[in-house]
């Protein structure tokens, strides 16, 4: 077995054994793992644990982006951070804790907010994009960029006690323009700030965010392209449904598709969704 | 006809909150059919109680809306134009952009 | 509103404002996750999301019990762990990572193995159980501690690419007894360390767990009793099933059951189920 | 009769490492019904290719097998003496006990 173990340091056959162990995966899986690189877009509720397991089951790579500060009433949810780290960058943060986790890693911090003047050359470093954002330009922008950059797309989102799951522009699957070609109107979008969240939700939808974007830079399983995970924590239900595939009028990715990079970039994603990427402006709480 | 509707992704505080409504619907005067283009008219007069704007825009759900009929996206079975059978089920979602 | 935050300190109220602001959740949610004690049995790949979630939502008071000591093929599922705490107890570096992320959670480190001889005492201190354990003896022997100190067991588990959950001996439903009164074969009772494990499955079902205790905790949703929650990580597909309700005939639970406390502390479940509690002295990779 | 019959929980690998099968199983010659007794049987002499006690003991399922027939734990609908229909769905699932 010395031959399919190439690759793989004694210390990494150690750590890695019960991932070793497995059938579907093995050491052709840990090896791919190994040799990705995955960026993860927010550091909020569903980022931490996407990061977090992300670093533990040994990526080779994992870039965090985000502009914000941790806050107290961060922590309900995000359980990457500790209470030492409010008022410092979230991504110096979960990289601490990821590296403290892992210190093979190679770990990439990004402290600046994605955005359409800046998301081409952050996303073309990566093999894989994780969307852990909470605001809807941010979605739109994301997918638009993954698109331009042929990156498959683990998008994830939680609010109030429920979550969503899908994997979009992943082998020939449907982009977010796709599913959403209009914005909502900007009444609907809700924010885990406007409308609470029970902490432990983006947990669950992070956690099979990370699973999803393992099983891609594995090619282990069949990822959630083509479906979406619905999932209601109040009654622990999830159903798992099919939607359509790739729009052949999509602007973004359909056959006649004429959205260039320049186009991207002086693209007005919040203006286009009513709605703005960044929400520490309207943090307040009514009671 | 029987019908189970679902409301999730807070589209169910548009009908008081219950995300299962289990519906006897019939079809249109002189029809023996019940189009989804019909289902949506008689959810919006019958279960949806506020901001009927944020449920339906012109003849079709609003944007932002999934309908998956027997869980799968309508577009895939003819949206609007979709016959309904007895014992459907019919889910509106919400997409969600938390996190 | 002066009258319903009372019992949340302004400190509380900033902290957990996106649990306030939940309409299923809000204040009495809250105040009721505040004032329960929860006893996580196992610091391992399912209890590293439990303890983490459970101390950053505000539980009053958290335990967690487990002999273990933290080593390097633990980390790449159990992210509760640093590399720094390699060779030390898991309970103390469990203890360590949910204090830092919310010191106003009183924790309890058990630093032992929870066995019959010592169960009852250590139990009966809380109000909800976990079960994150990684083999059978265990299990059963946590089912019946429950059910004889009447104590809602939320029980999770994970092997491979699959896992488990559901809520035991809670409002009248089954124990683990009604559901496999006879324990399978000893070769059938395959661990994390023989077969390997993906690292973010019980990551996904330790979340549910989680979510599973803060619901029992705070009387809000339905729990999974009655029902049990079925996951593949390769086809990304869960299933909620229903299952049998609590068994009259139940040896531990039944109707006339007789089976006592003093019973309880003599009987061996390592006999009963032809399988050791611990797997250190199996621990082994064969590639 | 057309079934589908899924294994999983380390079931799976009695039968090559698939977890889903869709067959089509006769009932016994002179009789017109299938009862979950009847399918054991046909399981173990058709699916199961290695440890056949790992899947049965007795007449039954061994100790620490749930069967879910749509759903739902046959001891809820009759256990070996419930009657298939045409469709179901069938689940054997081991018990799990990692973490
Ligand atoms: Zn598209
Ligand atoms: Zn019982």
């Amino acid at each position: 077995n010395g031959a399919t173990l190439s690759g793989l340091s004694p210390k990494m056959i150690h750590r890695y054994s019960r991932h070793l162990l497995l059938p579907d995966f093995g050491v052709e899986g840990q090896l791919k793992l190994s040799k990705s690189s995955i960026l993860v877009v927010g550091a909020g509720g569903l980022g931490s644990p996407v990061a977090m397991y992300l670093a533990s089951c040994g990526v080779g790579c994992l870039g965090i982006v985000d502009s914000d500060i941790v806050e107290l009433n961060n922590l309900h949810r995000q359980i990457i951070h500790t209470e030492a780290y409010v008022g410092q960058s979230k991504v110096k943060s979960a990289a601490s804790s990821c590296h403290a986790i892992n210190s093979s890693v190679k770990l990439v911090e990004h402290r600046e907010a994605l955005q359409a003047v800046n998301a081409l050359d952050i996303v073309s470093k990566y093999d894989i994009v994780v969307d852990a954002t909470d605001n809807l330009p941010s979605r739109y922008m994301i997918s638009d960029c993954c698109v331009l950059l042929d990156k498959p797309l683990v998008s994830g989102a939680a609010l109030g006690m429920e979550g969503q799951l899908t994997v979009y522009n992943y082998n020939g699957g449907p982009c977010y323009r796709c599913l959403f070609p209009t914005p909502p109107p900007s009444t609907a979008c809700q924010r885990c700030s406007d409308s609470g969240v029970l902490g432990v939700v983006p947990g669950v939808i992070g956690c099979l965010q990370a699973l999803e974007a393992i099983k891609v830079a594995s090619a282990v399983g069949e990822p959630l392209s083509g479906r979406m995970l619905l999932f209601d924590a109040l009654s622990s239900r999830t159903r798992t449904v099919k939607i359509r595939g790739r729009s052949p009028l999509c602007p973004i990715c359909g056959e006649n598709a004429a959205f260039t990079r320049e186009n991207f970039q002086s693209f007005d994603y919040e203006n286009f969704t009513q709605s703005p990427m960044s929400d520490r402006s309207s943090e307040k709480l009514n009671l | 006809m029987h019908l189970t509707l679902e409301f999730g992704g807070g589209l169910e505080l548009l009908c008081q909150s219950t995300k299962i409504h289990s519906v006897d619907v019939k079809p249109k005067p002189g029809e023996d059919k019940l189009a989804m283009r019909d289902l949506l008219v008689w959810v919006k007069s019958n279960l949806i109680k506020e901001r009927p704007e944020m449920f339906m825009k012109g003849d079709s759900v609003r944007p932002g809306v999934l309908v998956l009929i027997n869980d799968c996206d309508w577009e895939l079975c003819g949206s609007l134009d979709t016959e309904l059978e007895e014992k459907d089920n019919v889910v509106f979602i919400s997409t969600l952009h938390g996190g």
